[in-house]
């Protein structure tokens, strides 16, 4: 079975082929293939390869999966190939719309909208503030352009990844 | 001594209030709010009313609702925690009108602790060092300006009723001081609703050192050591140790004796706190008085030997305390590490779900922690869900400790700062033990970067696990409806090839 | 020091050990059977080596593989922890052959405490006290006959290679002693593959007691306190504690000087400890010395506040030991109590998968695990899956503490004798302190029982649990293929009615 | 929806109805319907019932589940209703026959067996012992009778609830 997985903002496809006796063929990428001894059991993935021992955590966050070994942590996103395969269509339109949203990075309350439709605003400057566990964070407009949208009003609860202002993009295109 | 007690707080510092009751075979009592319904601290009582909904004010900070759950349950006596209630004179005056004891110090010790200029006055009388400052609040400018060059620039303007940071302003040149005194006035009024602000002196290179005291109805008055507590970001306490690599025998002992007169000075009983501002002359001043359990509380228990919410008990039950000065004998070393619901790089809340957790054991580790495996993060309480704490021999082994606990520590469906704790443990003055509260500003070490093997081993097991995920899906769907149990399936896949 | 260092062992002790190797910056190698090829202590290495199939005698127990692990890794030093070859001065030899280090005394050392007349001679010419018996195994029963009778009955007839109570005799009369050497003999052939048995004077209400101990190669020889083991089931130490509720402060002090005396008069190095019969008359008698580190050595380290772990470290290193017999202060008490997979009615072994797990955490509580929620029991190695232990300011403080980790441990899919330590901790004579090797003998106070409450809850919860379980299973055979994955969707319910 | 639990040495009947906003009614028996508020995440279910908080954990433990709650442990077997109905059915029979077969109360290696086909036994004597977890266990007939058969030989790795030897009890039905 092959995965495309998203992590450390690359994509790697990895194939997995079970070996039997709990061992799995492991390709990723061009690489080359390891056989290694895996043991699942709920969030945990335990390694052996050869004399290496890892320990891998693994749990639901979002829509990816949320990664520990040792002391490090990671986010990861699993795709299967039907997945990626429908990702990489629609890749470039996405990333695109993607810098003129502003979203909430974690679930809040919506302080203050510090913008209208209509306004200009340029790269950076502040158009949220969402309140989250005592603390008031300023969310910031990635692109310079003109406020087509605004999602939320003040006292609002958002979820994390909540659309809160939509900017089309000065000079869209250029 | 009490057979049922209330615990008006949630989080860790319920569940470890919680633990001293049980030792003691005491029944205790939780409330919650709405989103805590099913929270750790709920979970672990047998006992627990709802106070209201999420936000605190309209639950845990509902004094009717507390006293009422109090009334309900039968509880005869009320520990605040730190926070919500915990340093609200007119709750604990509330608490005794109800016939009920106040696990906490008389409310007339709170109201003169909890302005900051009556506590200045009040121990500065007992002949307590204070920071050059004005005894008053700022009324005139001017005139306010002038005593700022007679003790020198630079100085620090503060809220008199604040905290925490907010209503603060530190001002380097006469010429921006009147500006500042504007600012910190608004920033005050909103945070406070009193724009109260008054003027010190800015010691340079500061360290923020605290003397916890214990005070009982018997005469009895003790301080058991000092907590170093430099290690701040945005004037929050990140990582705190006992004892300060910093001061020294001669400064601790003079310290202590002081703390004892602050706490005389009010007629204090029960737990509390003298902080200091100490500068790198070892010269110490009195910051203000925390009349309550400290979060920090527990290094000092490591250190000292003693149960400091076991000593409120007795305290507040009209025993005397158990410990006397000469006993209070300091054995090795002792670090928290305060583990937030925060990102380490960008400082930006993640409340959430948790999907995966495990703590760390063996020698030398104290975890308190307010949250499980099965716990929600809620959006509206402090992004504190656990204090790591190790006891070491000495500093180093504490320190090399934390960093096994770091490491062992999984936290998983939220992000917490774990990284930056390995950070500042291996920041070189901190290292040294040479650090002063603006330690955090100066560049911290690099994060530990993933090696390829760890990639590798990340990349496989994540498709190996979706792999699993896969196979038994299909599983599923293929099972007869009666067949064997997914419940009892699901909890284990041992890979058979 | 080492930069590398293999642990010959599995469980708990191999964890144990890794924590201080990854607390000194040391890459600990594990190594494992077929059986534990997924265990807890691989799971926390970065390097393990297969060394054999489930049986020990073909892995753990394999020098040949262990040697080989130790140079295929490059490992320096081999740490055995407890059992398997803890004890087995050919291994300790061929360790050092082999160009690396044994963390361990020499192999002479480990030879003479071995053998117990060896040991009893050894210590004797030492002026360490010894049970009154024979100097050599049994060869004329009538000659031995007219000794018990000497030295007065009961006597014990005991194998001379023994331990674990077998190969051991009570004779309470003159007409049984020669049946019972008789039968002594044939089970210690049968253990030990050596039928050589001695009589010893058995002393009544006997007390087990053991000194620890340290010695380095610079001269330094210390005694670290005591740890009273007398509560024991076939001869298998259960709860053990430190300070000893039962020796006074004067038999303290002595036994420590004889420890001390009998670990010199081996040449000894590292950690070791001298088990003592101590009678109800505080007299003392040499019983044997195990020449390793202890299951219950953590009890020592929270009363004396020493890693006895990093201490063996150091010694195998040819550093001097980091602690001074003076500075050696025992602060508070501590209490361990052994989680068996085991039934706490029928002491039925209980091994199989485990299905939950959660550790108890708070003030005064150290868990040293072998098995985590992921983890397996096998059935071919000890039964003991963790080691709760408690320290608190005084006895009874660490015995409520005790109360509370227990309750708050959850094992899940095995049985443990979590029940049996409740009804230890509360036997009248356990609290008083006032307990003898016979303690566990007598009748032990009634377990728990659930009350109306408590048993409904878990019909309810078990009910609604299946309930849901089958929603969710219904929800996942409608779920389209391709849909929500079932590995994130199955992790959390939150029920919505 | 209606469950047999097993739990204490007897069966009781649980009905439990989902009340809306993660409530149920719960009646145990003939007893009183009670309203809780239930969460249940994996093993996990925490009750609150007015005042009273109760978490329990559950387990998979062999056919049933291991519940603790506090300090206590328990083994409870739930059964849904057709379940029930067929174990009610077999019920008697399946009883009777348990008494002649000595089983293995843990997983293990049989050290040795004691007895013979055709060998007569007395109530409570040794039939086989079975080694696990480095103790030896002595395995004794819970009836009078003559061995009929013997599932195990000396070395045999044996799971937890095999059957090791079968004993047609004397005076069967007297």
């Amino acid at each position: 079975m092959r995965f495309t997985i998203e992590y450390g903002g690359e994509s790697h496809a990895v194939d997995v082929t079970p070996a039997g006796a709990g061992r799995y063929a492991i390709q990723i990428g061009d690489g080359e293939a390891r056989v290694v001894d895996a043991f699942v059991d709920g969030g945990l993935v335990h390694l052996l390869d050869g004399t290496a021992s890892r320990a891998v955590q693994l749990g639901a966050r979002g829509d990816g999966q949320h990664g520990q070994h040792g002391g490090l942590d990671a986010r990861v996103t699993v795709l299967d190939a039907a997945t990626a395969r429908r990702r990489a269509r629609l890749g470039g339109g996405a990333g695109a719309a993607g810098g003129g949203v502003v979203r909430s990075p974690m679930p809040g309350r919506v302080v203050k909208v510090l913008v209208e439709v209509g306004d200009a605003v340029t790269a950076g400057q502040g158009v949220a503030i969402v309140e989250a566990m005592k603390m008031e964070n300023e969310l910031r407009a990635e692109v310079a352009g003109t406020v087509t949208a605004v999602h939320v009003a003040a006292d609002d609860r958002v979820d994390g990844d909540a659309e809160l202002v939509t900017i089309e993009p000065a000079e869209a295109g250029a | 001594m009490f057979e049922r007690v209330l615990i008006a707080n949630r989080g860790e510092i319920a569940i470890r209030v919680m633990r001293t009751l049980r030792d003691r075979g005491i029944s205790p009592v939780a409330i919650y709010s709405e989103a805590d319904r099913h929270a750790l601290h709920v979970r672990m009582a047998d006992v627990a009313v709802c106070v209201g909904p999420e936000a605190s004010a309209k639950s845990y900070l509902n004094m009717d609702a507390v006293l009422d759950a109090a009334r309900r349950t039968g509880a005869q006596a009320i520990h605040p925690g730190y926070g919500f209630l915990s340093e609200n004179a007119t709750f604990a005056r509330r608490v005794a009108e109800a016939g009920l004891t106040w696990i906490g110090p008389p409310p007339g010790a709170i109201e003169v602790m909890g302005d900051k200029l009556t506590a200045r006055r009040t121990v500065e009388a007992a002949g307590v060092p204070v920071v050059p400052g004005l005894s008053e609040p700022v009324s005139d400018p001017d005139a306010a300006l002038a005593f700022a060059r007679e003790v020198g620039f630079p100085v620090m303007v503060k809220a008199s009723a604040g905290g925490g940071g907010k209503g603060m302003r530190l001002v380097k040149r006469p010429e921006d001081f009147v500006g500042a005194v504007d600012a910190a006035r608004r920033e005050a009024a909103g945070a406070f609703g009193d724009d109260a602000v008054y003027v010190e002196k800015f010691i340079v290179e500061p360290h923020h050192v605290e003397i916890q005291v214990l005070c009982d109805d018997h005469g009895g008055a003790v301080w058991v050591g000092e907590r170093e507590c430099s290690a701040q970001r945005r004037h929050q306490k990140v990582v705190e140790e006992c004892p300060s690599p910093f001061i020294t025998e001669e400064t601790r002992q003079a310290m202590g004796a002081v703390a004892v007169a602050a706490a005389r000075a009010c007629d204090y009983r029960g737990a509390g706190t003298v902080e200091f501002l100490v500068g790198g002359d070892q010269g110490f001043y009195f910051l203000e008085m925390n009349t309550r359990l400290q979060v920090e509380h527990p290094v000092t228990e490591l250190v000292y030997g003693v149960d400091l919410v076991d000593e409120q008990l007795r305290i507040a039950a009209g025993q005397p305390m158990s410990v006397r000065q000469e006993a209070l004998i300091p054995r090795g070393h002792a670090v928290e590490c305060r583990l937030y619901a925060e990102d380490p790089d960008t400082y930006l809340p993640s409340p959430g779900r948790i999907t995966g957790l495990e703590w760390p054991t063996g020698p030398g580790v104290r975890v308190d922690a307010g949250v499980d495996a099965h716990s929600t993060v809620p959006m509206s309480y402090d992004p504190m869900v656990a204090k790591l704490c190790t006891w070491g021999a000495d500093r180093d082994q504490a320190i090399r400790r934390m960093h096994r606990a770091l490491d062992e520590t999984r936290v998983l469906g939220i992000t917490t700062n774990r990284a930056l704790h390995h950070r500042i443990l291996k920041h070189p003055d901190f290292v040294a033990g040479r650090y002063d509260t603006g330690v955090l500003a100066t560049p911290l070490p690099a994060a530990r970067k993933p090696d390829g093997g760890w990639r590798d081993g990340l990349l496989a097991a994540a498709a190996i696990a979706r792999h699993e995920e896969a196979v038994r899906g299909q599983r599923i769907r293929e099972a007869q409806p009666g067949g064997p149990s997914g419940w009892r399936t699901a909890g284990r896949n041992r890979v058979l090839g």
